[in-house]
């Protein structure tokens, strides 16, 4: 792996390591105990991949960077996750949306990730595709319920999906680094994986009762280190610890 | 009164009571009063613990936190189905803890104030939880007996995770120590209050004991766990907050200083220093996720009745 | 027709207009539109600011943010109070903004990333707003005109401030440098739109130069900012982020690159980076604040009704 | 002055730090632009005041420690302030009154102080009773206005009054250290400045037509850096740039 396709490699992780950041906020304050427990598996999950991934990169960046490293010593600049990801909980429609548009990209990306000539890559891919499959039923059952629920929930579920759908391109823009990684073969194009997204979410906007997305101004420059403002507050918590005590092991 | 005399020699015989079986009314009662008082037990002691979650200083840390608190979500979730076997309804057992007609753990109203806690809470309160669960696997309502069994053995696991993060940070930084015994510090007396008051004004004991719905007094068990807990903290090389407390030869048993039953019943009153937040967030998360609930019946509702159809 | 003529001759003459006085009704609205927009742009663009106002790095910092956070709320305050002079009450200016039908300065749609965001505001914004504003010290409104000599005073404090304290970052740690050159990154073309659209696609400029409520163009002071920018930018050592900025001896001028206008024209269209989180802090402010104004109102109703008794 | 007497004068810095740094998170929010610009004000007092005594309180420490490295580089341990003080904003009702609280109790101390013996001291309280005075003015008018404004503001003001109450001991606590520069005669007990509390307590009260304070469990040890769980999130962001990057200056 060359350099930029470590970066590369960071745009994947960092996208699991903070939305696994922000589902952990919901602990102790779901709508009932079963979504708690429910919401703290998929955080589970996100957190797991984004350890295996991040160490894999320190790894290959071989300057001694574990996933430790890596999460809780970098600041906001060096992040590469995708602005969806990084959007605050707000309601329980608003995480359900994210978690479902997250996941319709997530699953065709790891999908194709299992092929991938990097063995350990496609090793990490193949334990994380299983979970993910998962998280998209999850979310897209979620969605159903809202949708077609009472007026209240379908009125919310669609406020949530006008908030999050402007940030979708940046979920899907192909960096230089993610590029030069297409090139190598490492995993295709974000480009190549936009139809079965398409798909799935024309599937899920349609069990839900929910109308098809109007064109916006994308917002895009997550991969690019160029983030909303609540990347840094996010980090400002999450990073307090280690960051305060520097030379502390935990 | 037959019946009664039936039930209490089944109960003295130490066989299981189930849902369906006779059983008095008080016997009812008080079962529910307390498995509905541990199930908010788990249910708000999830918050003291979420305080730190989104601060875990390792991702391997924030992953163990998660699944433990995941764990007590899950007692929780047996525990109120365990109650409602007796014909309460999980709702109910939910208005009464936000209407302060039901109570919890007074442990629980005692804030997290450093990562330290985490630690603490695992060895010391899941601990002392243990020291009272582990003779309720043997209570004589038989679901409540299961749960126990299942939750007796997490919360074991979740002790040793607990010491084991203690032991990490004594053996860290100075700062990282002084942590560790501020959190000892603090969690120690609350952690011996949570065997309840003494056994002289513990009015409902001698009626507990006798339905199995509690098998060891209180004194009993706390004294237990001060003298388990006690050698582990030597282990530590962390003090313990008591400068009476010293080993017994005589009686075989650490000697402790007394109790301050004042702030206890302070704390039982709802005047903990967090009760407040505990409770406004326990209610905020109900009330803000009620139009959640209504969408999910709905939608069931909307399913079951195409399926009829 | 008569009074019309008087009108434009007394403006013609650069003699100020005040509030008493007659005025075409377009020229009323225009005004309005544009101080209330002004006034909404000082209470917008508090919020960026404060997105780093708990985070100042500094007690110092902290300080003098606030109090340059403090200036702009002031300005707000005496342009919606130059606004009312037209006759529209400051309500009906916030109801206007909240509605979506009045709009504010575009710049205050881009998120402030890292603490050198507020250099680059005070330095980048604060000086393209000066430029727009020191023409408006000599408009023909009387109290705009007014108000606008106590800003732009206020303005070029601020600017110097906001320069200083890039001036400490580039000369910190190379963290520090970074995070400036990001900032100008980020910074620099929106700051060049705040200027408005080219001269060519400025419909009412002409109007409003007539009626001297503006007196310079949208592209003339974008120039203008350019010219006196870049070099500020050199004694940073930091770069302008246009491959095509180049000196033009010839002009006498720097010649820029092509400004995004599909980007200007989505962010006045509300579409910009976190248009939605300002107008959502704004309602929140507003409608979490209503009960508030009430009880203040009702007080006063009372103690004015006492009085009259 | 003795270490422990530098330990005290935390107690007060750090009252004022807390405080300040709180009434920041209003900027911006407030239920009008005048409140906003006034709560600015007292912010501006406060951390000035916070300045002052901790750059004395490092001067006299003689560790090279000024007043950023004290406010910024602390753990929440190791903060002295009241309880009180770094009680969430909650609603404008909770914001007023808890600063007439605060205010009540640091109009008499910051009055004992101008005629501390350490002129240092002394001279920091003579600037800053001045402004002092003007925040109990400022919140006891608020108090009168909510509690004598309509049934709602004084709904909320009545919460307010029974969330704070419980930390007024706290304020109010004689710490050893205290004690000890009290004996030294720097500074009175703040036992002594609790009828002066009381009288403007029930002044204020009065005016807002409030009931005098129902005995309660107090909740005491932030003078002994026994905070609530707020303290350490609020300190997490007011922190999070100098601990990230230690060796910078700003």
């Amino acid at each position: 792996m060359q350099p930029n396709h470590i970066e590369a490699l960071l745009e994947v992780a960092d996208d699991s390591l903070v939305l696994g950041q922000r589902l952990c906020e919901w602990c102790g304050h779901a709508p009932t105990i079963e979504v708690d427990l429910s919401l703290s598996n998929l955080a589970l999950d996100l957190i797991g991949q984004a350890t295996l991934l991040l160490d894999y990169a320190g790894e290959r960046e071989g300057q001694g960077r574990d996933a430790d490293r890596l999460a809780f010593h970098r600041d906001a600049e060096a992040f590469r996750n995708s602005m969806l990801v990084e959007q605050p909980n707000g309601d329980f429609a608003r995480t359900v949306m994210r978690h479902f548009l997250f996941a319709a990209y997530a699953n065709p990306l790891f999908e194709a990730l299992t092929s991938s000539p990097d063995a350990r890559l496609a090793e990490i891919a193949a334990k994380s595709i299983k979970e993910l499959r998962y998280h998209l039923e999850y979310a897209t059952d979620w969605l159903e319920r809202l949708g077609q629920g009472t007026e209240e929930s379908h009125r919310r579920v669609a406020e949530a999906y006008d908030w999050h759908w402007r940030f979708v391109d940046d979920l899907f823009f192909d960096s230089e680094a993610w590029k030069s990684g297409a090139e190598s073969g490492l995993w295709p194009l974000r480009a190549q994986l936009r139809p079965a997204f398409d798909e799935t979410l024309n599937a899920g906007l349609a069990r839900a009762g929910l109308a098809e997305p109007k064109p916006v101004w994308p917002i895009v420059g997550g991969r690019l280190g160029k983030h909303s403002e609540h990347l840094s507050s996010l980090l400002a918590t999450m990073q307090v610890l280690p960051r305060a005590h520097p030379e502390a092991t935990w | 009164p037959e019946r009664l005399a039936a039930f209490e020699a089944r109960v003295a015989a130490d066989e299981y009571i189930e849902p369906n079986d006779w059983m008095p009314e008080a016997y009812r009662r008080t079962l529910v009063r307390q498995i509905s008082q541990h199930a908010h037990s788990e249910i708000v002691g999830m918050l003291p613990e979420a305080n730190w979650l989104t601060r875990a200083p390792s991702l391997k840390r924030k992953a163990i936190l998660l699944a433990k608190i995941q764990d007590e979500g899950g007692h929780g979730l047996y525990l109120y189905c365990a109650a409602e076997t007796l014909g309460t309804s999980r709702e109910e057992m939910i208005e009464a803890l936000h209407a302060g007609r039901a109570k919890y753990s007074t442990i629980f109203n005692y804030p997290t104030l450093n990562w330290a806690d985490i630690g603490a809470i695992g060895w010391l309160v899941d601990g002392a939880a243990i020291m009272n669960q582990v003779p309720l696997q043997r209570t004589s309502y038989g679901p409540y007996a299961r749960a126990m069994v299942r939750i007796c053995k997490e919360e074991s696991f979740h002790q040793r995770q607990g010491y084991d993060l203690l032991l990490t940070m004594v053996n860290g930084t100075p700062a990282q120590r002084a942590m560790a015994q501020d959190a000892l510090n603090r969690w120690w007396w609350p952690a011996l209050m949570m065997f309840g008051p003494p056994d002289d004004n513990s009015p409902n004991s001698a009626q507990s004991m006798r339905w199995r719905i509690k098998r060891e007094t209180n004194d009993e068990l706390r004294q237990k766990f001060v003298d388990a807990t006690v050698p582990q903290a030597e282990l530590l090389g962390l003090t313990v907050p008591d400068p009476d407390l010293r080993w017994n030869e005589e009686r075989g048993h650490y000697d402790f200083g007394s109790i301050n039953w004042d702030e206890f019943y302070a704390v039982v009153r709802g005047e903990g220093p967090v009760a407040r937040e505990r409770m406004d967030a326990r209610r905020a998360a109900w009330d803000n996720g009620a139009w959640v609930r209504d969408a999910a019946a709905a939608f069931e509702a909307k399913r079951a009745s195409r399926k009829a159809a």
